[in-house]
């Protein structure tokens, strides 16, 4: 065969396939410009692009085509964790490769699959510090879509904000069905929460296509950001783009990248971006950085290793680093993790962020969280001598998932 | 075997069927197995698993052609028998991985595990035992369907009522099953199966045989159904898809037939759920949206209501439409696939099976005219 | 009470006392008594909208009476039992507008009328036998419909379907018989055909027949009763009952 | 019009009317030194370099100044239109990147012309925050309330309620002289009995708790309670003072209580009005034509995207395309559902169930075809200003506007449709053509022409649901899909064919949804609402509003 | 006047009517007469438009009727009585009747209380949904519907089943007064012979969807032929 395939596995129907065409876009640009400096180990790329279209047992079957029909080397996909987690049996039994590049909640570590969105204490735990030690949050509303990583999220943080003397009469947990598109009860219930004279922050784990109706409520019940800042986890420049932001300056969100970083890679980026796409007003966010991180590690991986054989190209990943668009370097941990920065942004007028505060340096992501009882003690570290997803730092053993081997 | 081949003698289009799916059984593990992946002959386990869902696939247009087809009841809500047959399928999976979750915790699934709880819930019970959880494949659904058929059959909700509230059962059961609390892992659902007594679902000679029993649970669904509707029964249940009034007028307890076709097929379609679940890896709510189960009518729709073995046909070509589009044509295919649901319903009436009947027609009518008085003959037909 | 007057009189097929229907205040029934006695054959006549159909849909459990009581075989309460219970302690019915199974084809059609199998498992076992073919064929003579038995029943003639429903009537056996309008859209020789039928149905069953035609009630030869505004307004012989003015006024015509 | 709604609503519920004339109260303007420029111009290029909290002094620093341009700069920087130049730090004002918009630099006279967003790498962001803009909101209210607008100073007063520390007692009582607009004087009344309630003397502490009784606003609330807890029940001196304080306590309470079933009220009878609105053109097309209309969420999508198209159209009046939209989504999705229906549909009658396939598979081709042409992204279709925000019943009670305009906007809807269907004869005929196609044509009805025109204006109706729904939610591929199912259950529970039903049953399900929802929260609220319906169908089998008798089952 | 020539209908690959032709003329009631089966109901579909002929012509002053929908028919003013009424079930009867509005002009829409004289139960009923009507009810309203699209060609297939007598004759007194006001050709299908036989101007009778007979109504009565031909 003369060319690398890439497999891109996102959602371009359904309801995911608003925030996940963008991403198979992404990756399209990043081939096409590869193929452009002529490809890898002297071969062209080939996408393969197919639709799992919002179905998750699809998800399964199409990861099943693009490695055993296909023969694909590489995997740029998935949006959800429950996608995620519908691939994952079927890209561990072919000994497949998958980059993730969307912020999730946490407690997994594939040998098949590398993160390059945020896990919890990448986003949630600075962003909740922020609010804490700058804004001087008292009380919390932990507002969130009904599943995995909402619940996961808020769990950390309730456990989190315990830790840190919060009682538990100052944590409001509110739970909304997929797609929830009726905010009047629960935005007037925030209203009344924050009214106690205590100063009050929702964070946000609302996903997808309530977000926007969410945002128009808030809006309208007049809910300022002065007053009771929303901070969100999935709430990026794309989805901003898709309502009036004027009325809601000043709510904040956390990511590890904002459009509105001010640095050269940055612009060169976004300029590159609008004429792929054709469209000055398209917006870049954060899933797309992580999209860009991670494909640029794996075609630096495959140089590296001379090879796109997914265990060549996974032990050349380990420590690799490559710039991120936001001015640092983003380095690949042995958990498949990355460490990147996290930046707290306030919304703009215009849809965008301004940046309003960052970590120092970079923030290693952790695969188990340090604050749940039962992962505290796990680790994961696929190089030798672990090699293990789900390490057990006190037993010194490994959980299970390479049992297998 | 007596009343096997008096069914069978009577249905040519159902011992193709039957033949056709046997064949299958038979050749597609062999060819998976016997042959190496370089061989023309050889059979990928990526198709096989594809098949093996299809299979269930049919069985589940079958259990819904059985009361939409033949007793009008067209149920917007039968994902929800196939999806709680597959959750049932999926609990004894879920109890099979022990302590190879990534907690390494014996006694709870991973999710619990991450969820904080302390101990399995009660309706969790013996379902590490095969038998049990068969049991309640069958159990789940067909009790589910018998309480609500019991009270919608006997209020007489009928038509477009009845196809709403059962519409409000899978969306209430899915808004359920998400909630994380209910202790079946939320909208992540239950996946991450290792193997099925004792055999590793990985393992292809595992799925040879999911798919041989896929098969061979569609023969026998076929031949189930296929023997209710040629009974007498099947012909209450026509009348009673016709005009239930006047069937009622004939001493016939509708309601009775109705819930037993109803509980008839919800069974089915959790044993199609169960068989489903153990191929594609997964099962979690979304199998209970609304959209799917308007989507198993739309196979048995586009195959043709009211015969078993078209419904069967429908849910093969509209699954494998869906398949190849969505790899050959993922921008385009939702116009290819919408298209081809007008055009069925605009040229096939009848289904897809429709299509050799204008044939048979045109062939009787020829022959009927040629018993019309010589000077009609070759004009137009208008009417 | 009237339970109490009743045990003096006869036997009775059919009994109804006191029945009212009414529809958003429109008395469609108004406090109708009636008594039908086993082997007998009742004609009943009325202007349109006097309530006969309304009476039958009462008696078979389609229309819950406002009140009054409805005893069949002297021992069971109509107004507590559903059309298939109705149907099955052994009361038949044809209706009006003329009502068969359309997609099912004519032979179908009697068959599922037969006497005996209602039940789920009994139809999941059934299987015609001998006599029940003789029976059928017999019926399909009867109605001549034989070379018309395997269309469905949706492609006949209206006429054609009300003779199917008659056959149905006769495949179902029943001990009472209500028969809405048998000869509307028949021949005058078929509607001849049709009287002499019933009276030999007579003789084993109980039968209530509607009509308008003076023609056929006369060949019957029975009891009439004549329905007004929900009620007995005469009852007697046809002649006597054409003699009677008030009859004469608001249904014959002068 | 959205004054007289007001003034009705506050009628209606027995509140003081809040418009009042805007007088305008000024001071005269500072003398302009063109020394206090330049040090405004030093703390503005200061500014870019420093942290928020250096920022937070730097505003008092422009507050204090006597400069005529203090005000607009502080404008300029919660608006984050203040930019350095990288070049030369000259300070910038920018409202727009986008090509031919310009900057002008309020301490020189230069004006620059942008050439598009690329030029955004030129200027660096005068960054401001929450802090700082709560900063500077606190200043500008201390302006406002001596020189601002009646709404200026009332929006002040009431920050001042928040803030009440910020501002010296004898100010006040200087404000509350000269102050006319009574709404603005009662708050102002409030922030002095909140300031006394500090006071080291028992008897005016009882006097400001007299006066703070029946007070809604929230902070009243949270001071009181505050109050409460410095009291000590068991000394004899605050004895009366901590029942007095926990009396008015209750009795907010217990208007907050009032209060919050009329919000549930509200809420529910606005989520009717959202479900009403999607549920009415499917009461047409499904209720009366008896086409399982699948593509009916599309429809209303379709009319949607129309309000973003048309809005696109007329970027400066975003309130007049929002009423244009109004016929031009009846238009758009009405043509849609004629040129559906003459092609695809019209086939299909006497065989209702194919029509399930057939619009299936329309709705899966309109999808697509929204995002082939749109992209898959959601658009965004502004608000305007007459629809935004709340209206205030009383301070404890702000309803949103929107949500008011949507129930009216819903029942007029209705309304019309009703007039429509029952009192013309192309309604008749709409209902007779359905009932009865060959017979309806033997009395001379153009069968085709009515089911076209018909099944246009369910169609119709559907896209002008859209419009209502930009308003609300996502306008994108998905938006159809979101409501089709909501809009099945409202026709069917109210009972096919019956548009009164359809309001019934629209408005009873919000309503229940949002009683529910505070007990149960919004998954249960929803899980038990479609136990509900399964439940009541089973009482009723043919919906809310049943036709009975014998036409219905012949 | 209404010309029908060797017509053909067919129902799918069934053959319903052989070749059938007859004449209607103004003024005149032409009985079309049957036993059950043969073809009479599927004759006056064809004449409503609710059947299209497989071929043959049907001419209603001298224009081609076939090809034109019902619609079309009912505007030129041909009006039917549908056997089984097939009136609007779910309108009221005032409703009902006002469908007839469409095939008229503007200035001619209204209800002609002519039609109440000869239905008054109509009028006692007019808020009633058509459906709830009892069957001879319905019958009345189906007559009363027809007869306000003003029509110059009446079909009325089996317009007396299951009406009362005294109702019966008053419509029989209308047909004859539509028939001698001169303005209006009738065709009238009735297996109750002695109403046919006394209204029949012409009459043809059916066999197997055949035309086997036809003559003119005075010969109906005395006719052998018809006699065995409507016996069985
Ligand atoms: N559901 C209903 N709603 C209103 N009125 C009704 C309803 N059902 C029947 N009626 C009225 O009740 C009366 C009796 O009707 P019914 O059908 O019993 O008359 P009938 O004696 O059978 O007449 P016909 O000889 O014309 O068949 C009629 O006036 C009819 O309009
Ligand atoms: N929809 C149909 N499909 C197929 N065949 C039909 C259909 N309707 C009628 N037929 C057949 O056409 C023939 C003529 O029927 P038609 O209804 O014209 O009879 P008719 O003379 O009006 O009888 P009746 O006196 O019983 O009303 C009958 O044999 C009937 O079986
Ligand atoms: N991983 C997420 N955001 O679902
Ligand atoms: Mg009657
Ligand atoms: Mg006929």
């Amino acid at each position: 065969e003369d060319t690398i395939k890439v497999g891109v596995l996102h959602s371009l129907s359904g309801t995911m396939a608003i925030s996940e065409t963008t991403l198979k876009d992404t990756v399209l640009m990043l081939v096409e410009e590869q193929n452009k400096k002529g490809g890898l180990l002297g071969k062209k790329l080939e996408p393969v692009v197919v639709d799992p279209a919002s179905n998750w047992p699809l998800f399964a079957e199409k990861t099943r085509e693009l490695l055993e029909k296909e023969q694909v080397d590489v995997i740029f996909g998935c949006w959800t964790s429950v996608s995620r987690k519908s691939v994952l049996p079927v890209i561990e039994e072919l000994n497949g490769l998958m980059f993730y590049p969307v912020q999730y909640e946490g407690e997994e570590s594939s040998r098949n699959v590398f993160y390059t969105g945020a896990a919890p204490n990448q986003q949630a735990i600075p962003a909740v510090d922020y609010l804490m030690n700058e804004v001087g949050v008292k009380r919390w509303v932990l507002a969130g879509t009904d599943y995995v990583y909402p619940r996961t999220t808020n769990k950390i943080l309730e456990s989190y904000l315990q830790s840190k003397g919060v009682k538990s009469e100052d944590i409001l947990v509110n739970y909304t069905p997929f797609g929830h598109s009726d905010w009047q009860t629960i935005v007037s219930d925030i209203k009344g929460f924050g009214s106690a004279g205590k100063k009050t922050a929702v964070v946000s784990t609302v996903n997808g296509d309530a977000n926007v109706p969410f945002y128009k409520e808030l809006a309208n019940q007049g809910i300022s950001a002065e007053d009771i800042p929303v901070v969100a986890f999935s709430v990026g420049e794309e989805e901003l783009s898709g309502f009036d932001t004027s009325p809601l300056v000043g709510h904040l969100a956390a990511w590890n990248y904002f459009q509105s970083a001010d640095v050269e890679v940055n612009y060169d980026f976004i300029d590159k971006w609008h004429a792929y796409i054709g469209d000055e007003d398209r917006v870049t966010n954060d899933p797309m950085e992580a999209t860009y991180i991670g494909f640029s590690m794996w075609s630096k991986a495959v140089e590296k290793a001379g090879s796109a054989d997914v265990d060549k190209v996974r032990q050349a990943m380990y420590g690799m680093t490559v710039p991120n668009l936001t001015g640092g370097m983003a380095k690949m941990n042995e958990n498949h993790h990355l460490s990147k920065p996290v930046l707290i942004g306030e919304i703009q007028e215009d849809g965008q962020f301004d940046i309003v505060w960052q970590t120092d340096g970079v923030v290693k992501g952790d695969a188990w969280t340090d604050f749940l009882p039962e992962s505290k003690n796990l680790i994961a570290d696929w190089t030798a001598p672990i090699n293990c997803g789900n390490y057990n730092v006190v037993s010194k053993s490994c959980g299970s998932a390479v049992a297998a081997e | 075997m007596g009343p096997l081949t008096r069914l069978l003698l009577q249905d040519k289009q159902g011992r193709w069927l039957l033949t056709v799916i046997a064949v299958l059984a038979v050749v597609v593990p062999f060819c998976n197995l016997l042959f190496p992946p370089e061989s023309v002959l050889h059979v990928s386990t990526y198709t096989m698993t594809l098949l093996g869902k299809y299979l269930c696939y049919a069985l589940l247009a079958i259990a819904v052609d059985l009361i939409w087809g033949y007793c009008g009841i067209l149920s917007l809500g039968h994902g929800a028998f196939f999806a709680l047959g597959g959750y049932a399928m999926g609990m004894y999976l879920m109890r099979q991985i022990g302590d190879r979750g990534v907690y390494g915790n014996a006694e709870l699934p991973d999710f619990m595990v991450f969820l904080n709880w302390q101990e399995l819930p009660w309706y969790w019970l013996g379902f590490d035992s095969f038998a049990f959880a068969m049991l309640m494949v069958l159990l789940v659904p067909g009790t589910l369907a018998f309480v609500f058929g019991a009270l919608a059959f006997r209020s007489r909700v009928s038509g477009v009522y009845l196809s709403i509230i059962t519409q409000a059962l899978t969306y209430a059961l899915m808004l359920a099953f998400f909630r994380n609390d209910m202790g079946f892992g939320g909208n992540n659902g239950l996946t991450d199966f290792k193997d099925i007594l004792g055999f590793s679902l990985q393992d292809d000679h595992t799925r040879a045989a999911l798919f041989i029993a896929s098969a061979l649970a569609l023969m026998l669904g076929y031949l189930i159904s296929r023997w209710l509707v040629t009974s007498k029964l099947g012909r209450v249940l026509v009348a009673i898809r016709d005009s239930e009034t006047r069937t009622r007028f004939l001493g016939y307890r509708v309601e009775h037939y109705k819930l037993f076709v109803f509980v008839v097929s919800a069974m089915l379609a959790g044993l199609a759920g169960a068989l489903y679940v153990p191929q594609v890896g997964i099962i979690n709510p979304g199998e209970f949206a609304p959209i799917f189960s308007i989507e198993i009518i739309i196979w048995v729709a586009v195959g043709g209501r009211g015969s078993l073995y078209g419904a069967v046909i429908g849910a093969l070509l509209v699954n494998y439409a869906k398949t190849w589009f969505t790899g050959a044509f993922a921008e385009l295919w939702l116009f290819l696939l919408g298209g081809l649901f007008v055009l069925t319903t605009l040229y096939l009436p009848r289904g897809v099976i429709g299509l050799w009947q204008p044939l048979q027609q045109r062939w009787s009518s020829y022959r009927h005219r040629r018993q019309i008085p010589a000077e009609y003959n070759g004009q137009e037909e208008r009417a | 009470m009237s339970l109490a007057v009743k045990h003096i009189e006869q036997p009775s097929v059919l009994y109804m006392d006191g029945v009212s229907v009414s529809f958003d205040g429109f008395k469609a029934l108004n406090s109708l008594s009636m008594c039908i006695e086993p082997g007998e054959m009742r004609a009943i006549i009325g202007p349109n909208g006097a309530g006969k159909t309304t009476m039958m849909d009462v008696i078979t459990g389609k229309t819950r009476p406002d009140s009054g009581t409805i005893l069949f075989n002297d021992q069971y309460d109509l107004t507590q039992h559903d059309e298939a219970e109705v149907a099955n302690l052994g009361i038949g019915r044809k209706f009006q507008k003329p009502s068969v199974i359309e997609s099912l084809t004519v032979f179908e059609n009697l068959e599922l009328s037969l006497q005996g199998g209602r039940s789920v498992w009994q139809a999941l076992t059934h299987k015609l036998g001998k006599q029940q073919h003789q029976q059928l064929e017999e019926i399909l003579t009867l109605i001549d419909l034989q070379d018309k038995q395997t269309l469905q029943a949706g492609s006949l003639s209206h006429g054609q379907k009300q003779w199917l429903e008659i056959g149905m009537l006769l495949g179902q056996k029943p001990q009472l018989l209500l028969i809405d309008e048998p000869a509307a859209g028949m021949t005058d020789e078929e509607t001849m055909k049709t009287a002499e039928l019933f009276r030999n149905l007579a003789q084993h069953h109980s039968l209530m027949v509607v009509e308008h035609d003076m023609d056929f009630i006369d060949a019957l030869d029975c009891r009439v009763t004549v329905l007004h505004e929900g009620s007995v307004l005469a009852e007697g012989s046809l002649a006597s009952v054409k003699a009677n003015d008030k009859v004469i006024e608001v249904y014959l015509g002068r | 019009m959205r004054g007289v709604l007001g003034f009705l609503l506050c009628a209606l519920f027995f509140s003081p009317a809040l418009m009042t004339s805007e007088s305008i109260a000024s001071e005269p303007p500072a003398a302009a030194a063109a020394d206090d420029d330049v040090a405004l111009q030093g703390i503005v290029q200061q500014m870019a370099q420093s942290s928020f909290e250096e920022k937070i002094t730097q505003v008092a620093e422009i507050a204090s100044s006597s400069s005529a341009m203090k005000l607009s700069l502080l404008q300029w920087l919660t608006d984050n239109q203040l930019y350095l130049r990288k070049s030369d730090q000259q300070p910038f004002v920018i409202t727009d990147f986008k090509a031919g918009a310009s900057a002008h630099a309020p301490f020189s006279t230069e004006v620059v012309q942008l050439q598009g967003r690329r030029d955004k790498r030129q200027y660096s962001k005068i960054r401001v925050n929450n802090s700082v803009r709560a900063a500077i909101r606190s200043e500008l209210a201390l302006i406002h309330i001596r020189i601002g607008t009646a709404q200026q100073r009332s929006s002040a007063a009431q920050q001042l309620l928040k803030d009440h520390a910020d501002i010296a007692t004898n100010k006040i009582a200087q404000l509350l002289q000269q102050e006319k607009d009574p709404q603005v004087h009662e708050v102002l009344q409030l922030v002095l009995a909140m300031q006394q309630l500090e006071s080291s003397e028992q008897a005016q502490r009882l006097q400001a708790i007299e006066a703070l009784q029946r007070s809604l606003y929230p902070p009243v609330k949270v001071a009181l309670l505050q109050h409460l807890k410095g009291l000590d029940p068991s000394d004899v001196r605050q004895t009366q003072e901590y029942q007095l304080t926990q009396k008015t306590l209750a009795s907010i309470e217990q208007l907050n209580r009032l209060n919050g079933y009329a919000q549930d009220l509200y809420f529910g009878l606005s989520l009717g009005a959202v479900l009403l609105l999607a549920a009415i053109g499917l009461a047409i097309t499904f209720g009366v034509m008896g086409v399982i209309n699948m593509a009916h969420g599309e429809m209303i999508m379709l009319g949607a995207y129309t309000t973003y198209m048309v809005q696109q159209l007329l970027p400066d009046s975003i309130g007049v395309s929002l009423i244009v939209s109004i016929p031009a989504a009846f238009l758009v999705s009405g043509l849609v559902g004629v040129v559906m229906e003459r092609s695809v549909i019209r086939h299909l009658y006497g065989r209702p169930l194919e029509t399930l396939l057939a619009t299936f598979g329309i709705s899966l081709i309109l999808q697509q075809a929204v995002r082939s042409i749109f992209g898959p992204l959601n658009r965004e279709v502004a608000t305007p200003e007459w629809m935004a925000g709340t209206f205030m019943l009383n301070p404890g009670l702000e309803l949103t506007w929107n949500r008011l305009y949507i129930i009216i906007f819903s029942l007029l809807v209705l309304a019309m449709l009703a007039l429509i269907v029952k009192r013309t004869l192309f309604g008749l005929q709409m209902r007779a053509v359905t009932m009865n196609r060959p017979m309806a044509s033997s009395m001379g009805i153009k069968t085709g022409w009515v089911d076209a025109l018909t099944f246009g204006l369910g169609s119709g109706i559907a896209g002008v649901a859209g419009v209502a729904l930009s308003q609300l939610t996502n306008v994108g591929p998905n938006l159809g899909q979101a409501y089709i199912i909501d809009s099945f259950m409202v026709v069917v529970f109210g009972g096919v064919g019956n548009l009164w039903g359809t309001l019934v049953a629209a408005m009873s399900l919000g309503v229940a949804n949002k009683l529910f929802e505070p007990l149960a929260g919004a998954v249960l609220a929803k899980i038990l609402v479609l136990v509900f319906i399964i439940l009541f169908i089973q009482k009723r089998p043919r919906g809310l509003f049943a036709l009975k008798g014998r036409a219905v089952e012949g | 006047m209404l010309k029908v020539n060797h017509l053909n209908v067919a129902y799918g690959a069934s053959q319903a009517l052989y070749d059938v032709s007859m004449q209607a003329e103004i003024g005149k009631v032409t009985c079309v007469l049957g036993r059950n089966g043969v073809g009479k109901t599927t004759l006056m579909k064809a004449l409503a438009g609710h059947l299209q002929p497989v071929n043959g012509q049907i001419r209603w002053r001298d224009q081609l009727l076939v090809g034109q929908s019902a619609a079309q028919r009912a505007k030129a003013g041909i009006a039917y009585v549908p056997q089984g009424r097939d009136i609007f079930a779910q309108l009221t009867v005032e409703e009902n009747l006002q469908t007839a509005f469409s095939a008229l002009p503007r200035g001619q829409r209204r209800i002609d209380p002519e039609v109440f004289a000869l239905f008054p139960v109509l009028q006692q009923m007019l808020k009633r949904r058509g459906g709830d009507l009892s069957g001879g009810q319905q019958q009345q309203l189906a007559i009363a519907r027809a007869l306000l699209l003003r029509p110059k060609l009446l079909i009325l297939d089996e317009p007396t089943e299951g009406i009362q007598p005294s109702i019966i004759k008053d419509i029989q007194a209308v047909i004859e007064l539509l028939r001698d006001r001169g303005q209006m050709a009738i065709v009238l299908v009735e297996q109750y012979l002695e109403f046919a036989a006394e209204l029949a101007d012409d009459f043809i009778i059916l066999e197997r969807g055949r035309v086997v007979a036809e003559g003119p109504g005075h010969e109906l009565k005395q006719s052998e032929q018809a006699r065995t031909l409507l016996a069985i």
